[in-house]
């Protein structure tokens, strides 16, 4: 069993509706962290001011095997690149205890 | 006169603390307000500003003033957005313009509280169910952009997210924004003298002290904004800056025409003549992902925000001093 | 009279954040506290607490009813997990009833905080020294819910952890909140009128408005948690809303014959029927890593906070009015 | 010398526990971020509230040799699945300056 | 094309400048997470403490093509070195809306 | 006389949670203040200090006594680090001696404030305008730091770091720490009786509060560094622990001679003998990034703080009132 690590930044006003289609995609696990600083060329420099909801984003990561990897990442793909996010696959070893 | 009432303006910790603020972007300071504490001054002020205006309708009671106010300030979340879309779109794309429209027709609490601070300080009254139309402010703005996006949107694009409307819909009553402000509202008015008794600390001495850092950080906000001017383009950056004189003018008019004592009109201009920065953004980049939010902030902040609080506050009141 | 002191509970601005709070998750509103600041209301509530209740112990002095109430504490907190246990392992493994004993043997910090703020508003008088009890409640049943798991678990995997015992005894008394509670109790009975004087306006005026809102972040968390219950089944559930006016019927009868005040009785009768949900839970995760927390929750939070926020509190001093 | 890096998701309670049994290993370096939510079949959604303190969840990595890296994963294993915690590894292609 | 993640540990008073030198380098994305804890042999345990700026690290992580990647490996070892810090590079199998 | 003027130092809540926070370090408590509501409260504190100390200078306008107060603070914060350097390069490096020096030119803030607390405890009146010489105590500091490290530094690494001077020059003027404090004093000055009424409950009611919640967090954090000062050495803490009273006894003969008034000595003394643990190490860590900053802490936080708020507040004051 093949084991692939796929991270998404996004948006936080994006989030809830990032985890259900994860949740949609049958990805039971998932983890987010939060971004403070990040920069791309679609929106440039992205402070993490609290103050305004918009100029934060989040990383979520969910690590599943290779097969379901690449339905979630073909369902994603639309949703991500309209709203300007991320998508990065890595592999993985070894895991335990993951959903 | 009029010179020493705009200066006065300046003789305010809150309006200083902005510009020490934007200071610190210019000379390229590490000064910054960690982004949870920035939440909880945005917390402490919608909360201080619905609890306020509620033990201040708690007193006045639900007369034809209050209603008055409240049916201005609807109907002009409403209306602006339409207004402005179309001198928006000569520039702008559907999307574009029906968010930046949206955010100019809805409000900013901090200019707001920033304006009752001026009238304290100048011992001018004004009434406190102001607020219940400010809470009213944000649903109809939103519900008007999206209505806007949907009837200029020739795409077939805006057919597959139309599932979503619901959810935008509830989210223009419930964002937190809203939520909190109308909750205080409502409990500043349930809560009636008890609740005014044990929360007068909170809400009224520390308020000046609270709002000072919620500007200072305001001041590093709008700072960075005004460094992304150069990008907006001239269009929106005329479009932010001319916005609030103009529909002052037109606050002003409407205030002297509705028979508004003289520190109403000033928060009615003001609730007029600002735009969201936080409410509407969030729920427009929400329901239009393909918004170029990157033009919004600059405008709203960077030049709208900068202007009332620098001149705007002043400025309105000199008129409205003129006529009253 | 009963409704209305029933009633009255409802004007206390703290009450209603707390439906607030509630009423936010139902309406899927995003509206949130962060987490740190979260941590920072949770750290003047026992600062202010604390400090409040040693400035009261510094006036009273350590006389028999202080004695009193520390002996009842100390023991009831170290008894009702025992008489609890043998009642939830009927239905919970032997690691869940013990984790869930401990909790309901321990007491809610806000929830005496909002006793306080309710006798408050009736002008009922209280002890300071009621604080000195409640900080003493968290240890016993820590300890408790270890030994009861201990005694009733056959497997040896409690062997291997045995050297862990020490270390959870340790953090029984120095957990952050503990440490903070009867820190701030000790420095405000060591630092007396000087202490007074300083923290006057952070500990007394401001008060209400944290409070509120951390009752709007309570709203929020037991929101959450009141959604969990169909998870959680009949059983916990009914033990959660069963627990707390069974306690305080045995909690009112003590306090009658122990001769307390009424308002001693009201506290005295909230430390007994309201549950931990932050240091016990906490403690007993790192003790017994195999109980399974997500039933704690809903239960302390969504069912027996809930309850003692909403209708314990006036209920118990309602009994309490027509006994004294 | 192949290096990997051993990701591992633990209640913040066990956090101490955790460092302690890397220490234990002989492993001189980690970092560790806050996660702000996360989900898994274990024990559900993960909030981050910050009044629980048992809702709470870090990442912890650490980057070590291969060697190593198999010796602490055994040594970890029932430490990590009797909490609940999670343990991802991968594989480091490069790295400068860690410990 | 083949990716990778370049993933640098710096003490925060020098992200303002590493940002700078990644810019240098010709990389246009990067996100910046905060670390909370860490420990390693040159600086000892760092506990990203609010009130001492000088004890808070960041993770600074940046998907570039190998090409480049190499190059600013090679540019950046003596800067994170001088300053302590730590670059970790990993194979990445696909992504998504990077810049 | 003496012994009661040091133990009333104790009576104070912010040392009494200084000392808690140290105690949660040895019984490995979990107590901890959340990173960005430490900032907070540091942005508080700088906040209150600059506003108070502006205020202040507002009444008493720029007099001599304020101008030799600012022109010795200035020249001390040069000179110091010049005199101290040649002691530690006896047994650091260019960098650490360079670094350590600067340290010990310039200021804590909390430690003033500290002072400021016990003189009002003793009513003992002093000068606002000493804030204005602290606020100025940062950057010539940070300045000898570099031109001490640039003289005795003979590899030609600083050659390709020279660029960077200018660099670290702004720095010393414009991070967070400086401009926050400059910046409220200007405003403070600025916004004269407006800004007084407006901010007052803000910055001197719960001024007690914050201030004992932000000693609580330097406890623990001077806590965790006594821990590490094995590791330290015998010749950094031995300069750590003499560096105060040492240097005390030459701020306090100096106020003497200038004819300051005993609360004023007590300030300029506290300014002298304390050292920075927040500005300056930090830009000198940006400037110097060869300096081993894990020594700093363990002697400006674990031993210099600790000192100059258990004993030496209440020391200075009773050599200052013996000869006053
Ligand atoms: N090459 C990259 N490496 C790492 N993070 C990236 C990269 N490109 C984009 N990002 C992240 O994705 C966010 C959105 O990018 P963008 O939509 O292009 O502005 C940025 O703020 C970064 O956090
Ligand atoms: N497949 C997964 N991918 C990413 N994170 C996961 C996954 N499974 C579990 N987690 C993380 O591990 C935590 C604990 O999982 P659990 O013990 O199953 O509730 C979750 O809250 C997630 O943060
Ligand atoms: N082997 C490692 N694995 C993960 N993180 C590390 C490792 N070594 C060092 N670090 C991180 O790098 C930071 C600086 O390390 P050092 O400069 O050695 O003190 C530490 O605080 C950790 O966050
Ligand atoms: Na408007
Ligand atoms: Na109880
Ligand atoms: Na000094």
């Amino acid at each position: 069993m093949k084991l692939q690590k796929i991270e998404i930044i996004i948006a936080n006003s994006f989030l809830q509706d990032l985890i259900q289609q994860l949740e949609g995609c049958g990805i039971h696990g998932y983890t987010a962290l939060e971004i403070f600083r990040g920069k791309g060329t679609q929106r440039g420099e992205q402070l993490s001011e609290g103050l305004l909801p918009i100029t934060r984003n989040s990383l979520v990561f969910t690590i599943t095997e290779e097969k379901l990897s690449e339905q979630v990442i073909q369902k994603l793909d639309p949703f991500i690149s309209e709203r300007g996010g991320v998508l990065i696959v890595t592999e993985v070893t070894h895991a335990i205890g993951i959903s | 006169m009029s010179l020493s009432t705009i200066l006065e303006n300046f003789a305010h910790p809150a309006t200083l603390f902005f510009f020490l603020g934007m200071l610190a972007v210019i000379v390229k300071s590490d000064l910054e307000i960690p982004p949870q504490i920035a939440k909880f001054l945005s917390i402490y002020l919608l909360f201080d500003i619905g609890i306020k205006g509620g033990e201040e309708l708690f007193h006045s009671g639900f007369n034809s003033q209050v209603l008055t106010v409240i049916l201005v300030c609807v109907s002009a979340s409403f209306l602006v957005p339409f207004a402005m879309y179309y001198i928006l779109n000569r520039k702008l794309s559907v999307y574009d313009a029906g968010a930046v429209a949206a955010t100019y027709g809805s409000i900013s609490a901090v200019t707001f509280a920033t304006a009752t601070a001026f009238l304290e300080g100048q011992n001018e009254p004004f009434g406190g169910y102001m607020v219940a139309g400010m809470a009213l402010m944000e649903s109809p703005a939103i519900i008007a952009g999206l209505i806007l996006i949907r009837l200029n949107n020739k795409t077939d694009e805006s057919e597959t997210r139309s599932g979503n409307f619901n959810h935008i819909l509830r989210e223009s009553f419930f964002n937190g924004s809203v939520l909190l402000l109308v909750g205080s509202l409502v409990i500043g008015y349930v809560a009636g003298e008890t609740g005014e008794k044990e929360l007068k600390p909170f809400v009224n001495e520390i308020f000046f002290g609270m709002l000072s850092l919620y500007m200072l950080d305001m001041g590093l906000l709008a700072g960075r904004r005004i460094r992304e001017l150069r990008k907006a383009g001239a269009f929106v950056v005329s479009f932010a800056a001319l916005f609030p004189p103009a529909i002052a003018v037109l606050g002003i008019a409407l205030s002297y025409a509705l028979g508004y004592s003289a520190g109403d009109a000033l928060l009615q201009t003001i609730l007029l003549a600002s735009a969201s920065y936080i409410a509407v953004p969030a729920a427009m980049r929400m329901a239009v992902p393909q918004a170029n939010m990157s033009i919004l902030l600059p405008m709203a902040l960077g030049v709208t925000f900068t202007f009332n609080i620098a001149l705007g506050i002043p400025l309105y009141y000199f008129i409205i001093q003129i006529f009253w």
